[in-house]
C-alpha cells in the first residue's frame, strides 16, 4: 500500500500551487485564476476521498515527512509529519469538499459580479485551503500551530479582501489580532509541551498525551516546573486552549466573528462556518487525549462551551442582518461542540463539527445567494418573499436552517442532541458542573430555534418590503449546485451517527461515527478517550428513558423557539417583536458590550498606555541621555569661563594654583616640620 | 655667614614682592620689571648656596639668569611696543579680546 | 586568505565608487557588491568547519600572525569565521547590495560619495564578523561607526544632524564603557594569555585564569567587566533603557542606511554579547540571568508599547527593532541550543525582516514623501505590489510560521522556556512572547490606516507603482526571509554547531 | 675636554652627536644672514625651502642616528658633552625627530602663509631656532643648560606669536603667552636655585647622587621641585600653567600655533621627562617629594579641563588650542604613571610615541586652520560648513586628524592612545587610564562638531574658497599621510620609543 | 575724630593676597629646615677668574665649578634671538593700518593675499 498515502502531501500542495498560480498568472488566466483553484480543491478532494477510504479499511498513517530544524547533540528536533487517521481523514474530506464548492460558488458570486482583484482572491482561498489541510494532517502541536497561524494570516487577508472601504481592513485586522491574543497562549502551550515532554507529537508512544498519560500513571517522568503533574498539565492544556478560544471565537474571543462577516460571503462560509473556526476545536479534538487527563481543563471547556452557545445565540435573536444572524449561531454552534468536547463526548463534538460543517456552509451559501439576489443588501428587513423568486435558495437554506435548529432528523438535531446527551449523562455522574454547561446549553436550544426561523422567515416569507426584494438578481448554477449538494448532505449526514437510534430502538452498529472514531491508532481512539476521561455516566431511569428525556427536551425547545418565531414573524407585514425586549435588546444588539469594553481596552487603555510610554521614553530616558550631555557641555561652558581673558587673572589663578599645590604637597610630605 | 635660612626667606620675600607686583599692577612694564624682582630672587639663592656648597655653579649660574633677564625684557618690550600700538596703551588688561 | 580577498574587494570597490561619476555610482556600486555575495556565497558553500571558534573548534579561512608586540600582548592580524559568524557574513553581504540597489532612487545627491560608503562600511562589517582578535576586532568595530555617521548626517531627513551626533557619540561612549571592561579582563588574566585573540582569553577565562586587578578580586572583576561589556553592547543592540538613540537614528537616516542599521548594525551588538559576554563569562552570566532576562523582557514589551504609540512608520519599524532585539538577549541568556541558537538565527532573520521592512517604507516613502500615517490611507490602492510586500513583511516580522522571524522566535522561546538557569525563565519567556500580539497590534494597525481604505493623499505627489529596481530587493528580500523560514537549517546546522560548545552542558535540550 | 672631543667607537667625533642642533641653529644663521644681506627679502620659496630643507635634513641625521644606535645601548651607551651639560641618547633624537618633522611641516605650509608678509627671512629663522633650543632642551643634562635652552625656545616663540604686528588678536596673544611665560621662566629659575640650595648642584646626575644628603632640606627640595615642574607645565600648557595656551593658540599665525602645540609642547615634555627620571629618581627620593603624585594631579585635571573647555567652543581654532591642553594631560600619564620598580619604560615610551603621532595629527589640524585662513573662511564651526564639498582633499584629511585625535580607531591616534592608557593600566594605574578614556568619550563630541561642519552642514551660497595653496596642502596631506601611516607602522615606533626610554632608568 | 594716615586697599589687591599666601608657605617651609656645613669658599680663591673657567668648561678654577660651555654658547644664540625678535617687533612699519584688527580668521589676511597689487600696498600703508 504505497499508495495513497504517499499522496496525501499533494492534498496540502495541491491548493498551494492553485495559490502560486494565481497569484503569479491570475491575471492572464480567465476567471481570474477560478480554475486553477477549483481543479486544484477538486483534486485534493478526490484524494481525500481515497485518502478516507483507504483509512476506512483500517489503515492510519504517521509518519515524519520533513525536518525543520534538526537539533543537534541532544536538542530536540522539529519536524513536519503527516498523521492520517478516522479524524483527520473525515476533517480532509470536510475542508476540501467545502473549498470546493466555495470555489464554485465563487464563481457565482465574486465573478459574475464582477469583482476586481479575483487573483488575489483565488490566491487567497487556496492559500486558505492549503493551510487548513496541512493544519487538519499535522502530526505534532508545532507543525499546527504553525498552520494554524496561516490559516490566520489567510483570514486575514480574505476578510480584508474590499480593503479600498473602510470596514473590510478594520475587520481583517480585527480578527487576526483577537486571534492572536488567543495564539498567544497557545504558542505558550506549545513551547510548554516541548519543554515539558521534549516532543510534540500527537500520536505514538512518544506522543505527549500518551507521555502525560505516563507520567500521571507514574510510569515516566517529565519535566513539569516545580507543579504537580495534573496541574501542570492543566495549565499547559488551558494555554493551548487559548488558542483554540480564539479561533472557535469561543467567549470572551468571539468579538472578531461578527465582524469578520465583513469579507466575501463565500469567504464566509469557507473560513467562519465549516472550517478555520473548526481548526479550534479540532485542535481540541486531535490531542483530547491529553486534555481528557485532565478533569479541570474539561470542566473549563465545556462551561466555556455552554457558555458561548446560550450567550451567543441569545445575541442572535436580535440582529438585522442575515450574515450577523449567522455569525452568532456559528460561534454559538461552536459552543456547542466546545461543551461536547467538555463533557466527554469526543464523538459527539467531531459528529456535531462535521454536521455543523455542512449545514453552516449551506446557510452561508445561501445567505450568499439571497445576498447576490439582493443587490450586496444584507438587511433582512429588507427581505421578504424570496421563497417564490429564488425557490432552491430557499429549499436548500430551509434544510440548513432545520439542521442549525435542531429540528429532527436534520443532521443538527443528531449531532446536538448527542452533545447534550453526553454532557447530561456525565453531568449526571457526579460532575454538577456539566450540568450547569448543560443547562445553558439546552436553553441555548430554544433561541437557536427562534433566531434561526425569525431569519428564514424574513428574509423568505412574507411580503417583499423593498424594491430589490420584489425584482432580485438572479443566481446561476455555479450558486445553486453547491447549495443542493450542502442542501442534500445537511439533511442526511444525522445518519452516520444515529445513538439515539440505536439506544433506544436497540439497533446496534448504527454509530457508524463511532466505530470510524476507533479505528484509530492507539492511544488516539475513542474508547481510549472515554477511558481517559475523568467522567462517569448516570442516567435518568436508564439509558434509553434518558436518550429519550433528552432527545424530547431539545427538540421540543427548538421546535418551541422555532414556533415562536412562526407566530412573531411568519406574517406577511412582519414588525420587530424584539422591541418589546427593552433595554435587554439594546443589550444584546450591542453585543453584551463585549466590543466595547474590547474596544475601550484598545483604545482608553492600551493607548493611553503607549501614548504615556512614549512620553516617558521622550522624556526620562531620552531627557536623561540628553541631560547628561547638556550636564556635560554646561560644566564645558562653566569651566571655560576660568578664561577670563585677563592675564592679571591668570597670573593670579596661577599663583594661587602653586600655591594650593605646595600648600598641599607640604603638609603631606612633612615639610613644615 | 649668616643662617642660610635667613637668604631664603629674603629670596623667597622679593619673590613674593615680585609676584605682589604682577598680581596687582595692571601696567605691561611694571610686570616686567616686577618679572625681574623674581628672577633676582632666583640670583640670591644661588649665590648664597654656592658659598654654602662651596662652588661657584650657583655665582655663574646667576650671570645667566641676568643675561637671560635682558634678553626676556628685550623681546617684552618688542611685544609692548606692538601692544601699544594696537591698542594705545600699555594696559595688560586691555588686550581681552579672546577669552573662555 | 579568502577573507582577506573579501575585505579586499570590498575596500576597493569602495574605493573606486568614491572616485566614480555620481550618475553611475550607483550601479557600479551595485554591481561591484556582488563580488562579495559571491565570495560569502562561496564561503558557506566550503564551509566545512564546526564548533565555535573561540572555545577550540575549528576555524574556516583562518588567517593568523602578529601584527603589533605590546608588552606582553601581542595583537594578531586573525581572521575566521564560525558558525555564528558565517550567517552574519552572508546577511552583511546579501543586505548591503540590496540596501545599494534600493538607493538608487532616493539617493539624488553626492551619489559616489554615498555608495562608496556603503562599501566602506561594509567592508569594516565584514571585518567586524570575522576579526577574531579584539584589536582587530575593536578596529573594524569602531571603524564602522564612522560611514554611518556620515551615512545619516550627510543624507538623512531634517534632524539628522542631531541623529548623526547621539548616534556618533552614544555608541562611542559605549564602545569604550566595554573597550574598558574587556581590558580590565586582560589585564585580570595576567600572563596566562599572551594576546589579544579572543580564543585565547575566551580560554583563559572558562579556564579560570583570572586573577585579580585594580584592586578587585577575580570574581568581582569579572563581575565589573561582563557589566561593562554588557552595557557596551546593549547601546548598540540596543536594550531599554539605552535605546534612545536608535529611534531617532532610523527616523532621520536615509532608507538603505536604516536598512543597514537594523539589519547588520544592531546585530553588531549581539552578536559581541555572544562572543563576549556570553562565550567567555557564562558563570557571570548565568549569575546575571534574572537582570538580564528582565532587561530582555523590558526591551521586548517597552518596545512594543512604545512602537503602538507611534505614528511614523519608520519609527515604528524602529521601535519594534528595539522589541525584536529583546527576543535575542532572552535566547542568549537562556544558555541552551535552542536559546543561543536561536538567538543566533534571529540576528540573521531580523537582519533580513527589518531590512525588508525599512525598504517597504522607504518604497512608500520615495512616492508620497511622507511616513506619517495620517497622511495618507488607500496606498494599496495605487502601490498594489508594494503593498503586497509590505504585508508580508509585515506578517514576517509579526512571526508568521514558515518565515524566518517565526523559527528564530520560536527557537528562542523554546530555548528560554525550557532553560534551567533559572526557575523563573519559563515566567520571563512567557512575558516576553507576549511582545507576539503587540506587534500585531501596531503592525495591523498601521496597515489598516496607511495601505487600505479609501484612497486618500494629501500630497502633490503622484501615487503610482513603484520602479522595478525599487522593489526588486524587497522581493529578493521576501524570498529569503520565506527560504530561511522554511529551511531554517540552512544556517541552523551549523550554528548549533557553533553555539554547542558554549553551553557547557552539552548542548542540552 | 680632550674626553669630550674624543672619538666614540664610530667613525664620526662624539660632537658630531649634536648634529641635529648644529644643522638647525646654522640654518637659522643662514636666513639671519639672507635677512642682513636683504632686509626685504621676499623670495619666499627660497626661503621657506630652504628652512624645510634644513629641518629634514636634522630629521634625516637624527633618524640616521636613532637608526644607527647613536648615543643607545647598542654602541656604548649616552654620549655625554661638554662637561655633561648636554646628553645625545635615543629619547634626545626620538624627540628631535618630533621637533624637526613638525618644524617642516611648518615650514612648508608657512610658504603661502607668509607669502605677502615682511621679514620673511626673520619668521623662518625664529623658527628654526626655537627648533634648536627644543632640540637642546631634549638633550640638556642639566638645569643650567635646560633653562637656558628652554628660554631659547620660548623666546623666538613669543616674537613668532605677535609676526602679525598689527593683528589684535596675534599682538594680545604674545602678550599673554610672554607674561605668562615670563611669570613662569620667574617661578622655573626660582625653583632651580631652590634645587640646587638643596643639592649644590645642577647636573642632573649630581642632584641625583646628593638626594640622600638633602634630609633637612627635603621642604627646599620639594618647593623646588613642584617649582620645576611649574616651568615644565607651563611649557606644555598644563593645568595650572596653561592660561596662555588658548589665547596664544588662537590669536598666533595657525602655522605657528601648530608648532607651539606639537613641537613645544612635546619640548616641554622632553626636558620634564629628562629632569624628574635623572634627577629625582624614584626609589631614591627623599620622603615628601612625591612628584609622581602631583602629576597625577596634574594629568587628571589638565586633561578633564582641557577637554570640557574645548566642548562648548565656537571657534575651531581655540577649540584645538583646548585639545591641545586635553592631550597635554594624556601626555602627562608618562609621568604621572612611573613607579618605582614598575614597567616605567613602557609608560614613558607610551607617551612618547603619543608625542610623536599628536605631533603629526594636532600639526596637521592647526595647518588645516592655516588652510581656512588663508581662504579667508572664518573660524567658527559654522564657518566650516560645507567646506567638505569645496575641498574635499583637504578636509579628508582634516577629518583623519580629528577622529584621530579622539582615538578612533583607524587613525594612528588610536593606538598612540590605546598603548598609553594600556601601559598606565600595566603600570597599575588604572584609574588614570579610566579618566583618560571619559575625556576620550567626551572629545568626540567636540571633534566630530569639525567633522559635521564639514561635510554635513550645508555651505552658505556666499563660501568660495580661493586658489589652493600647495605648500599648506602639501603640509596637510604629508600629516594626513603620517597619521594613516602610523597605524600599520606604529610597531617600530612604540617599539623605539619604548627602547629609548629604558635607557633612562 | 583724628584723622590718620590710611593705607589705601582695594579690591585690585586683593589678588596679591596669592603672593601673600605663597611666601607664607614658603618662609615656613624654609624656616623649618636644617642645613648642611655651610662649606664656603677657601680663602685666597679667585672667584672671578673661577667664574670665568667655568664659562669655557675649563678645569683650572679655584673653586670647582660645573661646566656651563653650553649655557655660554646658547646664552649667546638666545640674545641673538631675542634681539631679532625685539626688531621684528619693534621697527616701525611705514605708517601701520589705522587702528588695530581684530582677530578675524584671517579674513583680512585674505583680502592682504589675494587683493590686487594696489590693495596690498594699500594694506601695509
Amino acid at each position: 500500500m504505497a499508495g495513497i498515502f504517499d499522496f496525501v502531501p499533494a492534498i496540502v500542495l495541491l491548493p498551494f500551487v492553485s495559490f502560486l498560480v494565481a497569484l503569479a498568472v491570475g491575471n492572464r488566466m480567465p476567471k481570474g485564476g477560478a480554475f486553477a483553484g477549483i481543479v486544484a480543491t477538486a483534486g485534493s478532494f478526490l484524494l481525500s476521498l481515497a485518502t478516507f477510504f483507504t483509512v476506512s479499511q483500517g489503515q492510519t498513517y504517521n509518519q515524519t515527512i520533513y525536518t525543520w530544524a534538526q537539533g543537534l547533540d541532544g536538542a530536540v528536533t522539529l519536524e513536519f509529519g503527516l498523521l492520517i487517521d478516522p479524524l483527520s481523514a473525515l476533517m480532509l474530506v470536510i475542508v476540501t469538499l467545502i473549498a470546493l464548492l466555495v470555489h464554485i460558488f465563487s464563481l457565482g458570486y465574486m465573478n459574475d459580479e464582477g469583482e476586481t482583484g479575483l487573483p488575489r482572491y483565488y490566491a487567497g482561498l487556496g492559500l486558505f485551503t492549503a493551510s487548513m489541510l496541512g493544519f487538519v494532517v499535522a502530526d505534532n502541536l508545532l507543525m499546527a500551530f504553525m498552520f494554524f497561524e496561516l490559516v490566520g494570516l489567510c483570514s486575514y487577508l480574505l476578510i480584508g479582501f474590499w480593503f479600498r472601504e473602510p470596514g473590510p481592513p478594520s475587520a481583517a485586522k480585527k480578527a487576526f489580532l483577537v486571534t492572536r491574543f488567543g495564539d498567544y497562549f497557545f504558542l505558550v502551550g506549545v513551547v510548554a509541551v516541548f519543554a515539558t515532554f521534549g516532543t510534540a507529537a500527537f500520536a505514538g508512544s512518544e506522543s505527549f498525551p500518551h507521555l502525560a498519560e505516563q507520567a500521571l500513571a507514574g510510569e515516566t517522568s517529565v519535566n513539569t516546573f516545580g507543579f504537580a503533574a495534573e496541574t501542570w498539565f492543566t495549565i499547559v492544556g488551558l494555554l493551548v486552549l487559548g488558542g483554540v478560544v480564539g479561533k472557535s471565537a469561543q467567549f470572551p474571543l468571539h468579538t472578531w466573528l461578527p465582524d469578520a462577516m465583513e469579507g466575501p460571503t463565500p469567504v464566509s462560509a469557507l473560513i467562519h462556518a465549516a472550517t478555520m473556526v473548526a481548526a479550534g476545536v479540532y485542535l481540541v479534538a486531535r490531542m483530547y487525549g491529553f486534555y481528557a487527563l485532565s478533569p479541570t481543563a474539561l470542566a473549563i471547556i465545556a462551561l466555556i462551551g455552554g457558555f458561548t452557545a446560550l450567550f451567543a445565540a441569545t445575541m442572535g435573536v436580535v440582529k438585522r442582518e442575515i450574515k450577523q444572524v449567522l455569525a452568532y449561531s456559528t460561534i454559538s454552534q461552536y459552543g456547542y461542540m466546545m461543551l461536547g468536547l467538555g463533557g466527554g463526548g469526543y464523538v459527539a463534538a467531531t459528529f456535531h463539527l462535521m454536521t455543523h460543517a455542512f449545514f453552516k456552509a449551506l446557510l452561508f451559501l445561501g445567505a450568499g445567494s439571497v445576498i447576490i439576489a439582493m443587490h450586496h443588501n444584507e438587511n433582512m428587513w429588507d427581505m421578504g418573499g424570496l421563497k417564490e423568486k429564488m425557490p432552491v435558495t430557499y429549499y436548500t437554506f430551509l434544510s440548513g436552517s432545520l439542521a442549525l435548529a435542531g429540528i429532527f432528523p436534520f443532521a443538527g438535531f443528531w449531532s446536538k442532541d448527542e452533545v447534550l446527551y453526553e454532557t447530561l449523562i456525565h453531568g449526571l455522574g457526579g460532575s454538577p458542573i456539566l450540568l450547569v454547561a448543560y443547562a445553558m446549553g439546552l436553553l441555548a436550544v430554544f433561541f437557536t430555534g427562534f433566531y434561526t426561523f425569525r431569519m428564514v422567515f424574513l428574509t423568505f416569507h412574507g411580503k417583499p418590503r423593498s424594491q430589490t426584494a420584489r425584482d432580485p438578481h438572479g443566481v446561476r448554477w455555479n450558486v445553486k449546485g453547491p447549495l443542493a449538494v450542502l442542501g442534500v448532505l445537511a439533511a442526511t449526514t444525522g445518519v452516520v451517527n444515529m445513538v439515539p437510534v440505536e439506544k433506544l430502538l436497540g439497533i446496534k452498529g448504527i454509530d457508524f461515527l463511532h466505530q470510524w472514531l476507533d479505528m484509530s491508532l492507539d492511544g488516539l481512539t475513542a474508547h481510549h478517550y472515554a477511558e481517559l476521561t475523568p467522567y462517569s455516566s448516570a442516567y435518568i431511569g436508564g439509558e434509553a428513558t434518558t436518550v429519550a428525556i433528552g432527545a424530547a427536551v431539545s427538540l421540543g425547545l427548538a421546535i418551541a423557539g422555532a414556533g415562536l418565531a412562526y407566530v412573531l414573524y411568519n406574517v406577511p407585514e412582519p414588525t420587530e417583536h424584539t422591541d418589546k425586549l427593552g433595554g435587554i435588546k439594546t443589550l444584546l444588539y450591542n453585543n453584551y458590550y463585549q466590543d466595547e469594553y474590547q474596544v475601550w481596552l484598545a483604545n482608553s487603555v492600551v493607548r493611553p498606555i503607549s501614548r504615556g510610554a512614549d512620553k516617558f521614553d521622550q522624556g526620562v530616558v531620552d531627557g536623561v541621555v540628553n541631560g547628561v550631555s547638556s550636564v556635560s557641555l554646561f560644566s564645558g561652558s562653566r569651566v571655560r569661563r576660568i578664561q577670563t581673558g585677563v592675564v592679571s587673572n591668570y597670573a593670579a589663578l596661577l599663583t594661587l594654583g602653586l600655591t594650593v599645590l605646595l600648600l598641599g604637597f607640604g603638609l603631606l610630605g612633612g615639610w613644615f616640620q | 655667614m649668616v643662617p642660610p635660612e635667613y637668604y631664603l626667606v629674603l629670596s623667597a620675600a622679593i619673590f613674593c614682592i615680585g609676584l605682589f607686583g604682577i598680581l596687582t599692577r595692571r601696567n605691561a612694564l611694571l610686570f616686567l620689571m616686577s618679572v625681574e624682582l623674581m628672577l633676582n630672587a632666583a640670583n640670591i639663592n644661588l649665590v648664597a648656596f654656592s658659598y654654602v656648597w662651596g662652588n661657584v655653579t650657583g655665582q655663574t649660574f646667576a650671570l645667566f639668569t641676568m643675561a637671560l633677564a635682558a634678553a626676556e625684557v628685550a623681546i617684552g618690550l618688542g611685544i609692548i611696543m606692538v601692544l601699544y600700538r594696537n591698542f594705545g596703551g600699555v594696559d595688560v588688561t586691555d588686550a581681552t579680546t579672546m577669552r573662555w | 586568505m579568502m577573507i582577506e580577498a573579501l575585505m579586499a574587494v570590498t575596500f576597493a570597490a569602495a574605493l573606486v565608487v568614491f572616485v566614480a561619476p555620481d550618475e553611475y555610482a550607483g550601479r557600479l556600486a551595485a554591481a561591484l557588491s556582488l563580488l562579495p555575495v559571491v565570495g560569502s556565497l562561496l564561503m558557506w558553500a566550503q564551509y566545512d568547519a564546526s564548533g565555535n571558534a573561540l572555545l577550540g573548534g575549528d576555524i574556516a579561512f583562518e588567517t593568523d600572525f602578529v601584527w603589533l608586540s605590546l608588552g606582553n600582548l601581542d595583537v594578531h592580524w586573525f581572521v575566521g569565521v564560525d558558525g555564528i559568524s558565517l550567517p552574519l557574513l552572508v546577511l552583511t553581504t546579501i543586505l548591503t547590495t540590496l540596501a545599494i540597489v534600493s538607493a538608487w532612487t532616493p539617493i539624488d545627491v553626492r551619489q559616489s560619495q554615498f555608495y562608496g560608503l556603503m562599501l566602506f562600511m561594509e567592508a569594516n562589517l565584514l571585518g567586524v564578523f570575522t576579526a577574531l582578535d579584539f584589536f582587530v576586532w575593536f578596529v573594524f568595530w569602531e571603524a564602522v561607526l564612522v560611514p554611518m555617521y556620515f551615512l545619516i548626517g550627510i543624507w538623512g531627513g531634517p534632524r539628522r544632524k542631531y541623529a548623526a551626533i547621539k548616534f556618533f557619540v552614544y555608541t562611542n561612549i559605549a564602545s569604550l564603557v566595554m573597550f574598558i571592561g574587556f581590558i580590565a579582563l586582560v589585564f585580570g588574566l595576567g600572563d596566562s594569555v599572551s594576546s589579544m585573540r579572543l580564543p585565547e582569553i575566551a580560554q583563559a577565562l572558562r579556564a579560570d585564569q583570572l586573577g585579580s586587578f585594580a584592586g578587585l578580586s577575580a570574581d568581582a572583576l569579572k563581575l565589573v567587566a561582563f557589566v561593562a561589556m554588557f552595557l557596551g553592547f546593549a547601546v548598540k543592540v540596543p536594550v531599554v533603557p539605552l535605546h534612545t538613540w536608535l529611534p531617532d537614528a532610523h527616523v532621520e537616516a536615509p532608507t538603505p542606511a536604516s536598512v543597514m542599521l537594523a539589519g547588520v548594525l544592531l546585530k553588531m551588538g549581539t552578536y559581541a554579547l555572544l562572543r563576549f559576554n556570553f562565550t567567555m563569562m557564562p558563570d557571570v552570566a548565568k549569575a546575571l540571568v534574572v537582570p538580564i532576562a528582565v532587561i530582555a523582557v523590558l526591551s521586548v514589551i517597552y518596545g512594543a508599547i512604545l512602537a503602538l504609540a507611534q505614528q511614523d512608520l519608520k519609527r515604528i519599524v524602529a521601535y519594534s527593532s528595539v522589541s525584536s532585539m529583546g527576543y535575542v538577549i532572552l535566547g542568549l541568556v537562556a544558555y541552551t541550543t535552542y536559546g543561543v541558537g536561536g538567538a543566533t538565527f534571529q540576528m540573521i532573520a531580523h537582519g533580513l525582516i527589518s531590512g525588508l521592512m525599512f525598504m517597504a517604507v522607504g518604497v512608500i516613502y520615495n512616492t508620497t514623501h511622507t511616513r506619517m500615517l495620517g497622511d495618507m490611507s488607500g496606498i494599496a490602492d495605487r502601490m498594489p505590489v508594494t503593498s503586497g510586500i509590505f504585508v508580508a513583511g509585515a506578517f514576517g516580522y509579526m512571526g508568521l510560521p514558515l518565515m524566518a522571524g517565526f523559527a528564530g522566535e520560536f527557537f528562542i522561546f523554546q530555548g528560554s522556556f525550557q532553560s534551567t538557569v533559572h526557575s523563573a525563565m519559563p515566567l520571563f519567556t512567557a512575558a516576553a512572547m507576549f511582545g507576539i500580539v503587540i506587534v500585531a497590534g501596531y503592525l495591523l494597525s498601521a496597515m489598516q490606516r496607511t495601505l487600505f481604505g479609501p484612497f486618500r493623499f494629501d500630497g502633490d505627489y503622484e501615487v503610482t507603482e513603484a520602479a522595478f529596481h525599487d522593489v526588486a530587493p524587497l522581493a529578493v528580500l521576501l524570498l529569503l526571509v520565506i527560504v530561511l523560514g522554511v529551511d531554517p537549517d540552512i544556517f541552523f546546522t551549523m550554528i548549533q554547531q557553533a553555539v554547542n560548545p558554549i553551553l557547557e552542558t552539552g548542548g542540552g535540550l | 675636554m680632550a674626553g669630550a672631543l674624543a672619538l666614540q667607537s664610530g667613525p664620526l667625533p662624539d660632537w658630531t652627536a649634536v648634529s641635529p642642533a648644529l644643522i638647525l641653529a646654522l640654518t637659522g644663521l643662514l636666513l639671519f644672514v639672507i635677512d642682513s644681506i636683504d632686509s626685504d627679502s621676499d623670495n619666499t620659496v627660497l626661503l621657506a625651502g630652504l628652512s624645510t630643507v634644513g629641518s629634514l635634513f636634522a630629521f634625516g641625521v637624527a633618524g640616521w642616528f636613532l637608526v644607527e644606535g647613536t648615543g643607545q645601548a647598542a654602541t656604548g651607551g649616552a654620549i655625554s658633552l661638554y662637561g655633561d651639560a648636554l646628553v645625545v641618547d635615543g629619547m634626545s633624537l626620538f624627540f628631535t625627530l618630533i621637533f624637526t618633522i613638525v618644524a617642516a611641516m611648518v615650514c612648508i605650509a608657512s610658504l603661502d602663509y607668509v607669502a605677502e608678509q615682511r621679514h620673511q627671512a626673520e619668521f623662518f629663522s625664529l623658527v628654526l631656532f626655537a627648533a634648536t633650543g627644543m632640540t637642546l632642551m631634549s638633550m640638556s643634562n642639566s638645569l643650567a643648560t635646560a633653562f637656558i635652552s628652554l628660554e631659547l625656545a620660548s623666546l623666538p616663540s613669543y616674537a613668532l606669536v605677535a609676526y602679525l604686528k598689527d593683528n589684535r588678536g596675534s599682538v594680545e596673544a604674545a602678550l599673554k603667552y610672554f607674561l605668562i611665560g615670563a611669570l613662569s621662566s620667574a617661578v622655573f629659575a626660582f625653583g632651580i636655585s631652590l634645587v640646587y640650595a638643596a643639592t649644590g648642584s645642577l647636573l642632573l646626575s649630581d642632584i641625583a647622587s646628593s638626594l640622600g644628603d638633602a634630609d633637612g632640606m627635603t621642604g627646599i627640595l620639594g618647593m623646588g621641585v613642584l617649582m620645576l615642574l611649574g616651568g615644565f607645565a607651563f611649557k606644555t600648557a598644563s593645568v595650572p600653567f596653561h592660561f596662555w595656551a588658548p589665547e596664544a593658540y588662537e590669536g598666533a599665525p595657525a602655522p605657528i600655533s601648530a608648532f607651539l602645540s606639537s613641537a613645544s609642547k612635546a619640548a616641554g615634555f622632553a626636558i620634564a621627562f629628562r629632569v624628574f627620571v635623572e634627577a629625582f629618581p624614584l626609589g631614591q627620593l627623599p620622603a615628601g617629594v612625591d612628584w609622581v603624585l602631583a602629576f597625577q594631579v596634574l594629568a587628571v585635571v589638565t586633561m578633564t579641563l582641557g577637554n570640557f573647555a574645548a566642548a562648548t567652543q565656537e571657534n575651531v581654532k581655540r577649540m584645538l588650542a583646548y585639545s591641545s591642553i586635553g592631550h597635554a594631560g594624556y601626555a602627562l600619564i608618562g609621568l604621572a604613571a612611573l613607579t618605582a620598580g614598575g614597567p616605567n619604560a613602557n609608560v614613558l615610551g607610551a607617551s612618547m610615541a603619543h608625542l610623536l603621532v599628536y605631533g603629526f595629527m594636532n600639526t596637521g589640524a592647526f595647518l588645516f586652520i592655516a588652510l581656512v585662513e588663508y581662504w579667508g573662511v572664518g573660524t567658527t564651526f559654522e564657518d566650516y560648513n560645507g567646506l567638505g564639498a569645496r575641498a574635499p582633499m583637504a578636509c579628508v584629511a582634516m577629518s583623519v586628524f580629528m577622529f584621530s585625535l579622539a582615538g578612533l580607531p583607524p587613525f594612528g591616534g588610536f593606538f598612540s592612545k590605546y598603548v598609553l592608557f594600556y601601559s598606565a593600566i600595566e603600570a597599575g594605574f588604572w584609574w588614570l587610564a579610566a579618566v583618560g578614556a571619559v575625556n576620550s568619550a567626551l572629545s568626540l563630541f567636540y571633534y566630530s562638531r569639525v567633522v559635521k561642519a564639514m561635510w554635513i552642514e550645508d555651505a552658505a551660497p556666499t563660501l568660495e574658497l580661493g586658489s589652493k595653496p600647495v605648500g599648506l596642502y602639501t603640509a596637510v596631506i604629508f600629516a594626513a599621510v603620517g597619521t594613516l601611516l602610523l597605524l600599520p607602522a606604529f610597531q617600530p615606533v612604540i617599539e623605539t620609543a619604548q627602547t629609548v626610554a629604558t635607557a633612562l632608568f | 575724630m583724628t584723622t590718620k594716615p590710611q593705607l589705601k586697599l582695594g579690591s585690585h589687591l586683593v589678588p596679591g593676597l596669592a603672593a601673600v599666601a605663597l611666601f607664607v608657605v614658603m618662609a615656613a617651609a624654609f624656616l623649618t629646615a636644617s642645613f648642611p656645613q655651610v662649606q664656603g669658599f677657601p680663602a685666597d680663591a679667585n672667584i672671578t677668574a673661577s667664574i670665568g673657567y667655568a664659562m669655557f668648561n675649563l678645569d683650572f678654577g679655584d673653586v670647582p665649578s660645573e661646566s656651563f660651555l653650553v649655557a655660554f654658547i646658547v646664552i649667546a644664540v638666545a640674545l641673538d634671538v631675542a634681539l631679532d625678535g625685539t626688531i621684528l617687533l619693534a621697527r616701525r612699519e611705514s605708517g601701520t593700518a589705522e587702528g588695530g584688527l581684530i582677530s578675524d580668521g584671517g579674513r583680512r589676511l585674505k583680502q592682504t593675499l589675494t587683493g590686487s597689487e594696489t590693495d596690498e600696498t594699500e594694506g601695509e600703508n
